[in-house]
């Protein structure tokens, strides 16, 4: 039984084996995409946080590594959408949502002559993963846009965004949902393609928070715990790290294209200002998730892992 | 009538067995994601079968599953025979067979969903899986078809393909059976992986992963042990189907 | 069918001489006994004569296109047939139901096999299959018929009874046959000619013709008794005999 | 000699016809993103081959695949023919070869991640889906066997396990066979398949994933043609062990 | 070894009477010679004395334990083993290598197979795998020896040679022997007792003494003819002979 609760193991031995010079190593986790790019400063800088502390950085591809990872408790911090967040907390993964920073990345684009949501009308619009985030928030808008989803227009899903933008530069779809920053390889590859909607700006219109908090940083609880400063300090470091990639597109395009995940500098460079990334603290932006975490659970309550999470969830810096 | 009802003793016994690991895992791992209990899982098996579009989604799987299955038997079967037969079919068909064999899915994923949709998509997905698996069963019994036999339809000049039917075909069948047996329920399980993949609508592999998006361990168990009766169901009826057949043993 | 030519057959196996220069000139529709050691080339013989295998050298004249039965040396029954179906199997392409039954049945009577019909080969004893094969080779509407010890397995009584109704099938309808045999007997109530072949590299020891008619053969006649002792003086060193 | 030239020349016929219709189909399609041309994907391949890591990456990827798969082997080889012979045995391990069967990978590859790693989990995979159709072959392959054999071997009193060794064995080994030879190339494409979803470092499914993370088409067919030559070389290895443990026939 | 008694066994496939009420004693290392029509359940007696086959009704005493050789109807050689491999199979767990080799040799060199000890079966004629059968059959060291049809395919100098050197080993070796035949001579030259069955359901129709030593015997000695003609006229109809 030594695998059995890696989290809870790993809490005792440090319990037992805290010292001042003991080396610490820490985790960090985020999904490739604008999340990785949000945290390229430190991917490139490795801020120290202490000459016994360790870092490890890593970008990941597949959605299913890094809730292992999280599950297991291997990482210990981890940018991750924030209704998985939600789920985990629901489930009884020890981890706490300390910031959200990104702050949706969805685009409705096409060759179509779309420029209102009315247009949308009897037309096929393809998106990826049903019953997805991006899928929710679509159908979301288009019920309060007075649009009925599964009737006034056809919605085809596929299951990865390279197949969508695959498909969408191919000309074989002609209106998509596209995340960022494959809207922009999308707009590289195929001139013809326009963006429609900017669904964060609808949201705003429809909700009066200024976007919606797709993805947040967590923290495992025995990080919180234990190192608090090493907390602290990482908050600081992603903070100037956002802060710096939204006024350096063009250095972060070139930082993450270094870290050889299957994303070219200038493409990072052009999505950035449209990936909304921004630091806010949880604490601040509590009742901006709970909206959202709202907005999903109404539609399905199992995508947040069925019910909304406590106070306990967020992290109070 | 006693050693049958003996062997299904052991099988029950072994199927406790089996259930009792499960849940003396779970109770030292103690965690629902990672691995839920039984009576957990069985609360969600009860209220995945109650769901208004199971019958469906079951249905569609199994459809898909049974039309791949045949399409690529029935090729396998005609070309595997051929191939076995006349040797420039065979070289003809080998690297074709060769490419099926071991192009990955996620790399004609794309192109099958846009020239067949997400309908028939996990069924080329499937045939890209046992279609090799029929074929070079089937190949494989015509290689040990017994050559006296064919020796003595040819002296006795038999048709060439009453020889086919009536001798290849037959000798063939317990490798083919070899193959059925395990591609029906493989075949099962990459369609499921296939619908994921290809994000088919009502169908065993939209429950499971929508219960895996969620975290839901416990139904994505209840989806796996719906996957596994069904599959015990087909063999079971291939089984029966073969001691049809071979009644002269 | 006038005249039948195996002219300077070689055959070798690997190294393994077999069938050296052999020859063998055979007129009109006759009935060929072969006799000879174990492992001499005769299945070999009869499988060139059938065409399965071709000669390192020399060729056969005279079976080009022709109809041939072929007893093998061992029964050669579809084991998921059953002995009725196996014989059928032969003959669909051949001839119409009706008269398939009428042959099937006449041929199984022959062999006393007709009350396991329904029987699949691994159901049936080692002389029933030999009976089965038999019957198979028999009903076959053939121009030549090759035998591979067809008698091997069968209990006396029966085997003169087949020796028997062969005889008569025979002078109904005339027909080549080549035969194997180790039987000395059914060489001798059989055979028109006679060969013994040699010890390998294989070729013809002796030949001797047989001019008794068939209806007045039997092992008490003298002159089949005279052949009998000149076959047997040709093997050596027989004891107790 | 002669033979074997011709079969080699309807083979080069049978790729030359394939890539002339491969060259066809993609001048109709006419997009690089959903059909590269031949010319463009020989280009890629050539890159990709000059890549620093590419040999590791597919050192890797075979590494993984042939561990998995002579585990698979062997577990099957002994189960297989242990539930062969000792029917409690057969009943004992039914259930859990069912389950083995019919497991989407889908299903367990979040809890494979969280207990084996990115490693290890290709080759459960790999196991997931050969094991049984080794296994089901050796089962086929036991109730294949000549009985008339085994009589004969115990009435001389040979000793169990040389009469497993030296009849059962040999008997299974073309059913084996048939098993193996898809099982290796399938066994690739599943570990490849895998390697995306656990994400690997250096290996082919992280390369096949990169490409397509890129759009790049053309280098994603480039590294389904090295895994076609890898199972290919798979392939005739299996080929000229069978001639060799075939000496007899 | 004092006594076997098969006692009133019953046996019967699907309905099918094979074996009724069989009853047999026998006292001693006797050589029983067993004849009877093909299909009668000769075969099927043999394996119910080897234990391959549980009678109906009935058992078989004094053969429990007892180590048995038997030499089935077809030759049943392992087709990826060589000749002498497939011999060496039943050797292995019972002798020193040397020893095996010796035995081995000694057997192969009986039947002339010596030659092709490295032959695989399908390379073999009809003869040959019988013989190689045989010669397993002689090299395991048993207490009783079943042998079904043991001379069939074999020529006419190669059976009395071997009847011959039979007659030899167990002089020196003496055992229980049990062989079916259908043949006359083989079955006088050897046996000690005849037993000829009848037709199924089966049953001992005749029982012979043949109380001439062994090295007495020949086809010519009038005891023996005698003992043919009692045979013969068993049988029923037999024409020509
Ligand atoms: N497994 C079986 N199932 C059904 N019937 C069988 C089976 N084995 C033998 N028989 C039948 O039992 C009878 C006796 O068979 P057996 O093999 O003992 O004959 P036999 O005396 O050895 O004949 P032969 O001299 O032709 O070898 C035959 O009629 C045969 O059809
Ligand atoms: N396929 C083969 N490969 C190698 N050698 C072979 C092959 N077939 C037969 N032989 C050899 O050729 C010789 C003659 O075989 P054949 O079967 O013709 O003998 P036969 O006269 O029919 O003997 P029997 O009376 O024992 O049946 C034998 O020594 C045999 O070993
Ligand atoms: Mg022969
Ligand atoms: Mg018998």
């Amino acid at each position: 039984s030594e695998n059995t609760k890696p989290a809870e193991e790993k809490q005792e031995k440090n319990v037992v084996d805290e010292k001042e010079n003991e080396k610490i190593t820490l985790k960090v986790a985020a999904p490739s995409g604008p999340t990785t790019v949000s945290l390229i400063k430190m991917f490139k800088d490795k801020p120290s946080f202490g000459d016994n502390i360790e870092v490890i950085y890593e970008s990941i591809k597949s959605p299913d590594l890094l809730a292992a990872k999280i599950i297991s408790g291997e990482v210990d911090f981890a940018v991750v959408p924030t209704n998985l967040a939600a789920k985990l907390y629901n489930k009884g993964v020890p981890y706490k949502l300390a910031a959200p920073t990104i702050w949706g990345v969805l685009y409705v684009a096409g060759t179509e002559n779309v420029e209102k949501w009315n247009d949308l009308k009897n037309k096929e619009v393809v998106t990826i993963g049903r019953g997805l985030t991006p899928d929710i928030l679509f159908r979301y808008l288009l019920s309060k846009n007075g649009l009925n989803p599964d009737e006034d227009l056809k919605l085809n899903y596929l299951s990865s965004p390279q197949e969508l933008a695959q498909t969408m530069i191919a000309g074989k779809n002609t209106i998509g949902i596209i995340p960022e920053p494959m809207l922009t390889t999308v707009l590289m590859k195929n001139k013809d393609i326009k963006i429609y909607i900017d669904m964060q700006k609808e949201w705003k219109k429809l909700t009066g928070y200024e976007s919606y908090p797709q993805s947040s940083l967590i923290i495992k609880n025995e990080v919180l715990e234990k190192y608090p400063k090493v907390v602290d300090k990482f908050l600081t470091e992603y903070e100037n790290s956002i802060k710096w990639v939204n006024d350096n597109p063009d250095k972060a395009g070139t930082y993450v294209e270094d870290l050889n995940i299957g994303l070219n500098a200038k493409i990072v460079e052009k999505a950035i200002p449209r990936s909304n990334i921004k630091y806010v603290d949880a604490s601040n932006a509590k009742s901006a998730i709970r909206e959202y975490l709202k907005v999903l659970f109404d539609f399905s309550p199992e995508s947040i892992g069925g019910k909304l999470p406590e106070d306990e969830f967020y992290f109070e810096r | 009538m006693n050693s049958i009802l003996k062997d299904r003793l052991y099988l029950l016994i072994s199927i406790a067995v089996l259930i009792m690991l499960w849940k003396f895992l779970s109770l030292i791992i103690d965690s629902e994601i990672m691995l839920p209990s039984p009576e957990k899982t069985l609360i969600e098996l009860i209220s995945i079968i109650k769901q208004k579009t199971f019958l469906r989604a079951v249905f569609n799987t199994i459809f898909r599953s049974l039309t791949g299955f045949f399409i690529s038997l029935i090729l396998a079967v005609i070309i595997g025979i051929l191939s076995g037969i006349f040797k420039p079919v065979h070289y003809i068909f080998k690297p074709i067979v060769g490419i099926i064999k071991s192009t990955p899915s996620i790399a004609i994923i794309l192109l099958s969903l846009i020239w067949l949709g997400s309908e028939y998509t996990p069924i080329l997905v499937g045939f890209l899986i046992i279609f090799p698996i029929l074929y070079s069963n089937i190949i494989e019994g015509i290689r040990n078809v017994d050559e006296d036999l064919i020796e003595m339809a040819n002296i006795y000049k038999v048709k060439k393909w009453r020889i086919i039917k009536e001798i290849y075909f037959p000798s063939i069948l317990s490798y083919l059976m070899a193959g059925a047996v395990t591609c029906l329920g493989l075949n099962l399980k990459v369609v499921i992986a296939a619908e994921v993949l290809s994000q088919s609508v009502v169908s065993i592999g939209e429950g499971l992963q929508f219960e895996k998006y969620n975290l839901n361990t416990a139904g994505v168990f209840s989806w796996v042990i719906i996957a596994v009766i069904i599959s015990a169901i087909f063999d079971y009826s291939l089984l029966k189907l073969q001691n049809r057949i071979e009644k002269w043993k | 069918m006038a005249f039948i030519k195996i002219d300077n057959i070689y055959k070798s196996y690997k190294g393994l001489k077999v069938l050296e220069n052999f020859t063998m000139h055979i007129e009109g529709k006759k009935i060929i006994a072969i006799l000879g050691p174990s492992g001499c080339g005769k299945t070999t013989l009869l499988n060139i004569l059938a065409g399965i295998i071709q000669p390192d050298k020399g060729k056969v004249i005279g079976l080009e296109n022709k109809k041939i039965s072929y007893l093998f040396q061992e029964p050669r029954l579809i084991k998921w047939k059953t002995v009725w179906e196996n014989i059928d199997f032969i003959l669909k392409d051949k001839m119409a139901m009706k008269e398939r039954e009428k042959v099937i049945t006449k041929y199984l009577k022959m062999v006393n096999l007709m009350e396991f019909r329904n029987y699949y080969p691994n159901k049936l004893s080692g002389g029933m299959k030999q009976r089965a094969a038999i019957a198979r080779a028999f009903a076959y509407p053939s121009d030549v018929l090759l035998m591979d010890e067809p008698f091997k397995s069968l209990d006396f009584e029966l085997k003169f009874k087949l020796i028997d109704c062969f005889i008569k099938l025979w002078e109904v309808d005339k027909r080549l046959v080549f035969f194997v045999t180790h039987d000395i007997h059914a060489a001798l109530l059989l055979g028109h000619d006679i060969y013994v072949l040699s010890e390998k590299p294989t070729n013809v020891k002796l030949r001797m013709v047989n001019e008794i008619p068939h209806r007045e053969r039997s092992l008490k006649n003298k002159y089949i008794l005279e052949l009998e002792k000149k076959i047997i003086d040709n093997f050596e060193e027989i004891t107790h005999v």
